[in-house]
Order: C-alpha cells, then sequence, then structure tokens
C-alpha cells in the first residue's frame, strides 16, 4: 500500500518541480512549488517524520511561500513574463550539467544496499515531537540558541534592506 | 520499500532545482528552485534518519528549514532593494560589474 | 545543563552575540552611532583578548562536544577577532566620510563574528552548518549595506543567489556524510569503514561547499563582483574573517572527520591549488582597478594556501594558520589604504590611474601601502614572507615540489600587480587636476600603523608564534 | 499502521472534492447571461483605474517577514514545551534566553518604525473623491 501513496507523491512532487522552473508566470512558479512542498510533506509522513511533515507544511507552505507571494505581489512581478527567451544554448549546457550531475548522484544512491526496515515500534518514536524535543534540548542545545541569533540577524538585515528610509544621512 | 527510492527521488528534485538556478532569469524563480534544492536534501536527511533510527537526521532537517527561513527573509529584502534601484529583476540585466 | 566552565569555553561566542544585540538596541532606541561605534570597538577588544588568552588553554571538546575549544579553534577565534577589530575601527571614519554612515553596520559585523566563531569553533557538521549560514547571511545584507547603490545591491544579489546555491550542494554533502557514517560528529565520521560511494559522493559535496566559500576558483565567479560592489573596510572585513574562518573550519574538518582519505582529497586539493594560484594571478595582473585587484590577489591567496592543504601534515596546518594570520593584517590595512584614498576622491576613485602621484601627498599612507604591497608579494622581511615560506617548506617536505614551482612563478607573477600600484603612486605624475587628500583622522592611521608594524614584527621573529602553532596538536596527527 | 494518518487522508480527499464539486455546480447550474456591465470589475460604483494587482507598501512584506520568524520560534517552543518536565532547570533558562532574543528583535522591528502605518507613504494610492 505504501508504494503506491509513494509513487503519488513523487509524480506530483517531480511534476510541481518540472512546473516551478518552466513555467512562464512567477505566481505560477510559487504555487507549483507549494504543491511541491506538499507532496514532499506526504512522503516524510511516509517515512514517519511526522512532526516534520507538519512543520514544512506550516513553516515552508505557509510562511515561507505567503513571504514569496508577497513579494511576487509587491513588485508587480507577473508582467515580466517576456523573460523566458526561446531555446538558447545556455539551456542546453545547464541540462547537460544538470543530467550529469544526477547520473553521478543516481549512481551513487544506487550503490545504497539498505532497506527501510519493518517499521519497529521504537522507529515509530523516532519522529515524534517527544523524540525530536528530548534530542533538541539535550544534545543541540547551543544550535538553538544560535539559530535565535541567526533569525535576529536575518529580521534586522531585511528591515536594513527593506525599508523605504536611507538612515545613512540622517545620523550624519 | 527500498531506500534508494527516497534517494533517488531527493536526487532527481535536487537536479531539477539546479537546472532551475541555472537556466531561469527572473531573480525570484533561482531563489525558489535554490529553496527546492535545499528541500530535496531535507527529504534525503530524513531518509537517513529513517533507516538508521535516530533523530540526528531530522534535528538538521529542523535546523536546516530555520536556514532557508532566514535566507527567504534577507533574499527577498535583497531583491526588493534591487527592485527599487534598478526596477527589475531579471538577472541578466543587471551586470553592472562585469569583467 | 552546562555547567559555568564549559560556558568558559565559548566566552568569545557569548561576547560577541551580547554585542551583538547590545548594539541592535542601541540603534534602535537612540539613533547616534557612535556609541554603537564605541561599543563594537569595546567588545571585539575583549572578544581578541579573550580568545588570545584561550590560545593557551586547554583543548578538549564541550556542550554535548559540539563545540571543539583550544588549539586550532583558538587562534581561528584569534583570526576572526583580529580582522573583525581592525575592520570595524576603519569602518565608521570610512562610512561617515562617504556620507554613508548606517548604524545597522556594527550589529551586522558582529552578527557575522558571531557565526565565524561558531564556524571556527564546530566539532559536528550541524553547528558547522549553522555557524556558515549565520555568517553567509550578515555578510548578505553587509553587501548591499548601501541599498542606494545599484553596485552595492547588485553585489549583494550576485553574493545571495550563489551563496544559496553552494548551501544546497554544502548541505547534500553533510546529508550524504550523515548517510554513509550514521553520525553528524566529526570525529565519527573519521570512524566509517565501509567507504560506499555515498560516502564519496558527500565528500566531493562538501568541498565544493567549502572550495564556495573560501572562493577556489571554478567556485569564485562571486568574489571580484562582491568584493567590489561592498564598502571597501566591509570587503576588508569580508576578505579576511570570513575566508578566514572558512579556512580554519577547512582545516578542522579534513583533519578531524576525513583523516584516513588524505590520499584522495588531497590530491584533489593539489589541482584546485594549482587552478586558483595561476588564474587568481593570470586575472589580477588585466585589472585596473585596484579594488578588483585586491579581490583577485585574495583569491591568489587562497591559492598559496590550498597549496598547505595538499601537503595536510601537521606542520603544513600550522603554516596555514600563521599565513591566514599574515594574510588577515596585510589585506585589513591594503583594503584600509585603498578606503582612504577612495573618500578623497569619490567612490569610483578606485581606478589605478587615479593614484599617480599620491604617494608624495600623505608620505604616511604612502609608505603603509608599500610595507602592505611588499609583505604581500612575500619579501623577507615582513610577515607574508614567512607565511609563504613556511607553506611553502611544509609542501617540499611533503614531496609536491610541482606545486611549490607553480607556487614561487605566481608569486614572481604577482609582483607586477603589486609593484604597479606603488609605480603609480610614487613615479608616474598625475596630469589630471592635482588632487589634495585630506589628513586621515587619528584612529585611522593609528589602525593602520599598528597593521603595518604587527606585520612587520611578525616577519623579523616569527619565532614564538611558529612555536605556538606548532604546538597545537588537535589538528596534527 | 498507516491507518493512523487514515483520517489526514479523508479530510484532505474531501476538500478537495468540495471544492471542485463547489466551482462544478455552480458553472452548469448558475443562470450564465454575461453582459458588459456585469462583466467589469465591481469597485463601490467607480470604474477601476490601474490593474487589479496593485504594489502594496513595505510594510506588509516586514510583517509576513515577522511571522515566518515568529512562526519558527513556536515550533522550537513546540517540542519543548511536550517534554518541559523531564528536562531539568538548565533548559528553563535556555529557552527563556531563545525567547528573550527574538523578542529583541521585535522590540528592533518596532522601533525602526515598520510597522507604523500612516507615517510610512503606502504605495497603494488613495481613491480621489
Amino acid at each position: 500500500m505504501e508504494i503506491y501513496l509513494f509513487i503519488l507523491f513523487a509524480t506530483l512532487a517531480v511534476a510541481a518541480a518540472v512546473g516551478m522552473i518552466t513555467s512562464k508566470d512567477t505566481v505560477n512558479s510559487a504555487l507549483f512549488l507549494v504543491v511541491n512542498l506538499i507532496s514532499v510533506a506526504g512522503i516524510f509522513l511516509l517515512l514517519r517524520a511526522q512532526f516534520l511533515a507538519v512543520i514544512q507544511i506550516l513553516v515552508y507552505g505557509g510562511a515561507i511561500m505567503v513571504l514569496f507571494l508577497f513579494v511576487i505581489m509587491l513588485l508587480n512581478l507577473s508582467s515580466e513574463e517576456n523573460m523566458i527567451s526561446r531555446f538558447s544554448v545556455k539551456y542546453a549546457i545547464a541540462f547537460l550539467l544538470g543530467v550529469v550531475v544526477l547520473s553521478q548522484l543516481l549512481y551513487a544512491i544506487a550503490s545504497v544496499t539498505g532497506t527501510l526496515p519493518y517499521v519497529s515500534p521504537e522507529m515509530e518514536r523516532v519522529g515524534t515531537v517527544e523524540a525530536l524535543g528530548d534530542a533538541l534540548f539535550s544534545t543541540y542545545m547551543l544550535p538553538v540558541l544560535v539559530t535565535a541569533i541567526l533569525l535576529t540577524a536575518a529580521v534586522v538585515g531585511a528591515i536594513l534592506l527593506a525599508q523605504r528610509k536611507f538612515s545613512g544621512k540622517e545620523n550624519k | 520499500m527500498e531506500l534508494y527510492w527516497f534517494l533517488g527521488l531527493s536526487a532527481v528534485l535536487f537536479t531539477i532545482g539546479v537546472i532551475g538556478v541555472l537556466t531561469r532569469k527572473n531573480a525570484i524563480v533561482i531563489f525558489m528552485s535554490a529553496e527546492l534544492m535545499l528541500n530535496s536534501v531535507n527529504l534525503s536527511l530524513v531518509s537517513f534518519s529513517a533507516q538508521l533510527g535516530d533523530v540526528h537526521g531530522q534535528i538538521l532537517v529542523f535546523f536546516a528549514l530555520c536556514v532557508a527561513a532566514a535566507e527567504a527573509a534577507v533574499g527577498l529584502a535583497i531583491i526588493i532593494a534591487i527592485y527599487r534601484n534598478n526596477l527589475t529583476v531579471d538577472v541578466s540585466k543587471i551586470h553592472l560589474l562585469r569583467w | 545543563m552546562e555547567s559555568a566552565n564549559e560556558l568558559l569555553t565559548i566566552l568569545p561566542v557569548i561576547i560577541i552575540g551580547t554585542a551583538g544585540l547590545l548594539v541592535m538596541m542601541v540603534d534602535a532606541f537612540t539613533e547616534n552611532s557612535r556609541t554603537a561605534y564605541w561599543i563594537t570597538v569595546l567588545f571585539s577588544a575583549i572578544g581578541l583578548a579573550v580568545s588570545v588568552n584561550s590560545l593557551f588553554g586547554p583543548t578538549g571538546t564541550s556542550f554535548y562536544n559540539m563545540i571543539a575549544y583550544g588549539g586550532t579553534a583558538a587562534f581561528g577565534a584569534v583570526l576572526v577577532m583580529t580582522g573583525t577589530l581592525f575592520s570595524v575601527m576603519l569602518t565608521r571614519e570610512y562610512l561617515e566620510k562617504t556620507g554613508r554612515h548606517i548604524a545597522e553596520v556594527y550589529s551586522m559585523m558582529l552578527f557575522a563574528t558571531f557565526g565565524m566563531l561558531v564556524l571556527v569553533q564546530s566539532n559536528n557538521l550541524v553547528t558547522l552548518f549553522l555557524g556558515i549560514e549565520t555568517m553567509s547571511i550578515s555578510l548578505y545584507v553587509l553587501a548591499g549595506l548601501v541599498k542606494d547603490e545599484k553596485k552595492g545591491v547588485e553585489a549583494a544579489l550576485k553574493y545571495f543567489l550563489l551563496g544559496a546555491f553552494s548551501t544546497g550542494f554544502l548541505l547534500y554533502g553533510i546529508a550524504l556524510l550523515y548517510g554513509a557514517s550514521g553520525s553528524t560528529f566529526l570525529v565519527d565520521i573519521a570512524a566509517t569503514d565501509e567507504k560506499g560511494l555515498i560516502y564519496w559522493a558527500g565528500v566531493a559535496l562538501l568541498l565544493v561547499g567549502f572550495f564556495f566559500k573560501v572562493s577556489a576558483v571554478p567556485f569564485h565567479m562571486w568574489t571580484p563582483d562582491v568584493y567590489q560592489g561592498a564598502p571597501t573596510t566591509i570587503t576588508a572585513f569580508m576578505a579576511t574573517a570570513s575566508k578566514a574562518a572558512g579556512f580554519v573550519a577547512f582545516i578542522l574538518v579534513l583533519s578531524r572527520a576525513l583523516p584516513d582519505v588524505r590520499a584522495e582529497w588531497s590530491d584533489v586539493i593539489w589541482l584546485f591549488a594549482i587552478f586558483t594560484m595561476v588564474i587568481g594571478n593570470i586575472l589580477a595582473l588585466v585589472q585596473d582597478n585596484v579594488k578588483r585587484m585586491l579581490a583577485y590577489s585574495s583569491i591568489a591567496h587562497a591559492g598559496y594556501v590550498l597549496i598547505g592543504f595538499a601537503a595536510a601534515t601537521g606542520a603544513a596546518y600550522s603554516a596555514i594558520l600563521f599565513y591566514l594570520f599574515a594574510y588577515t593584517l596585510m589585506n585589513v590595512g591594503a583594503f584600509g589604504i585603498v578606503a582612504y584614498y577612495e573618500w578623497n576622491k569619490g567612490l569610483d576613485f578606485t581606478e589605478i590611474k587615479n593614484y599617480a602621484g599620491l604617494g608624495y601627498q600623505q608620505p604616511l599612507m604612502g609608505v603603509l601601502m608599500s610595507v602592505f604591497l611588499f609583505s604581500m608579494v612575500g619579501i623577507p622581511p615582513f610577515a607574508g614572507f614567512i607565511g609563504k615560506y613556511r607553506v611553502f617548506a611544509a609542501a617540499i617536505d611533503e614531496g609536491l615540489i610541482s606545486l611549490v614551482i607553480v607556487g614561487v612563478l605566481a608569486s614572481a607573477a604577482s609582483v607586477y600587480y603589486y609593484i604597479r600600484v606603488l609605480v603609480y603612486l610614487y613615479m608616474k605624475e598625475d596630469e589630471g587636476a592635482q588632487v589634495t587628500l585630506v589628513k586621515p583622522g587619528m584612529l585611522y592611521s593609528v589602525t593602520l600603523v599598528i597593521l603595518a608594524v604587527l606585520t612587520l614584527y611578525f616577519g623579523i621573529n616569527p619565532g614564538s608564534l611558529t612555536d605556538l602553532l606548532l604546538s597545537f596538536k588537535d589538528a596534527a596527527y | 499502521m498507516l491507518e493512523q494518518y487514515l483520517p489526514v487522508l479523508i479530510l484532505v480527499e474531501l476538500a478537495i472534492i468540495l471544492a471542485i464539486a463547489f466551482i462544478l455546480l455552480s458553472r452548469l447550474l448558475g443562470p450564465n447571461r454575461p453582459a458588459s456591465n456585469k462583466l467589469g470589475a465591481y469597485e463601490s460604483g467607480m470604474d477601476p483605474i490601474g490593474q487589479a494587482r496593485d504594489r502594496y507598501s513595505v510594510s506588509f512584506y516586514i510583517i509576513a517577514m515577522e511571522f515566518i520568524v515568529f512562526d519558527l520560534e513556536v515550533i522550537f517552543i513546540y517540542p519543548w514545551a511536550v517534554r518541559y518536565q523531564e528536562f531539568g532547570e538548565g533548559t528553563l533558562w535556555a529557552m527563556m534566553l531563545f525567547i528573550f532574543i527574538l523578542f529583541l528583535g521585535l522590540i528592533y522591528t518596532l522601533k525602526k518604525g515598520s510597522f507604523d502605518w500612516d507615517t510610512e507613504h503606502t504605495a497603494t494610492r488613495k481613491p480621489r473623491l
């Protein structure tokens, strides 16, 4: 039963990803990315990472993509369709490079012999919030505080760049 | 379920992201492809964590998500600043500092 | 929870973190940036003092061995703090004189330094990843600091897009290494016995991520544009502190996580070292803009450091640390003087022909510039020579003769574009309107003099520092 | 073992089916006689100026960005809240520090005046009365 769900989510994810990079309108790309994120969240559920699946949808799909759509609206971008130039040699090179990278990765991955173990009860616990909480607030306490500084730096930086008034001239 | 199904899917999504970054000209779509690359790596992290049965992989996905969010906030602020200066987000048009 | 002495192990990180938040609040409540400046300088000086004293402290790991302190990590903190302290001291006068003084520059520089200190002291790929990202995000903002200038904002966008792209590769490398070894701790990765293709793919992607951060050649595309677009003293900060942090983290990862595959990655680095040196120098030769020439010269210096990585012995790592110290001193100085010339005439005053005849106007600046440029070429009495000499000696001990030959030829070629600046400063007559240079502020010239004195001091008797560096056992094996 | 996620699946299917059903039914069953005045965009009696997607002011962006940052703070606090009895005293102070740092970020945003709407020159045009 899981195989069918995996195949469903996988095809949805790949189709959405291809749709994202080929669609003309920026808003369509953003919506395709949201579909991709949700299908990847579905695969997280298959891998028993339930807390991550919810976060993926909540934070990635919910907050980050909203910010993307805000900026696309703010900059009134959809009128930039003409940026998709017709087929050019650049596409061919990029596509070739991509295929080369992909084939090496797939070759490396094919050598992975491990199969997903039958979902043992212990495995069931790994994806839950409790397991994440235990590890997060014991071993990974320092990275949590580093993330706090990272987010504050992002806030200060974003405000500095996005604000209209240029404070350089005021305090001479 | 074989592990390499999941890793293969994440490699395919990663490559689509790479191709997206290299071919598209709109700064926002390039940035979205970079987010897609990060997201595909999250997928392989979760599958490794499921196979190894420990939680470290999922913790790294946790932090990778925060990094992606912080990058989104700063990146879109830069794109807004670019829009104010050059009024275009077409990456090939803004090349003041050439070779 | 962490006992008190565990907190002491990351004292520089705590100091810089609180300083960043404090300066942020000062910016928010009072618009006057002078207090923000002095707080930043004070805390950076304290941070430097603490990290110098931690050089002689014990080595070990703390915070559930997420952090490795002492030894190479402590010297990494010293490198980062030196780069930060001196570039912060230069920033205020430069930004004020060019009418672009933005109070947030100090908090962003402190957050970037926070990221570098975490990166330098990391013993786990998760802290390493978070350190690199905190550093990079603050540097993206710093590159586009002056948002009304097309050059700066465009540099920020280019740096951002390529940075996000390289983060994807770096994270994929970390993921594959985690998959192959079962844990993200550097020591456990070293202990993986069966090295399948996944392991090699992970190592390759990790190298790509690092090569991007230290701007080795095929991944250096962003460096010249970002270094030219950013305000000059911020470029000094980026070129020295962030590159030194990247290299120290590279030492930690290579020596702790991948020691037994040394033969493989040292050959790869051997190749990249040649590319970086040759192409970095060739491109620097053809530059007419001094700031862009310095950007390419920093790529060439990354090439010389990569020679040490190709040798990858204990002596080589200590030679790299010394080289990075000398590199930080001379580069902050050189960019500082370019910034000084810049604010006299306006922002596009960095073309080399504008420098004609300026050497005589402000003799101090001319002399200091020659000190830094001679040190970059690697002329004996200066620290640059000792750094290069030790790196080449370490490489020769390992039998990498051809690499050293390329290195020597590249440095010979670099003589041309460094001395060319001095030729314009002193020999060429200024045919344009006579440029009257404004005397730099007291603090500005004192900072540059300190840098020159340190470059000279560590050139003449480097013994004390080199013995200390050789005594680090954690990176060597 | 996937049974526990069955309700989620059913919920999603139901949502999709209902959404499609509403669109299809209204298109098929509703009266459909298009006329010019009915097709124009309705702006309380006035004729619309500019396209629908007009520019918004930057404060929207800053609010959305703050939303992300505090959304991320929630997903850090959530696992902590679930297990804080088992954790010792230390994690309490660490979490307080975490929340305090992000709170400073909020204070910075407020003091930088990115939330006050009136002084900010909003790009949305005011309808000329």
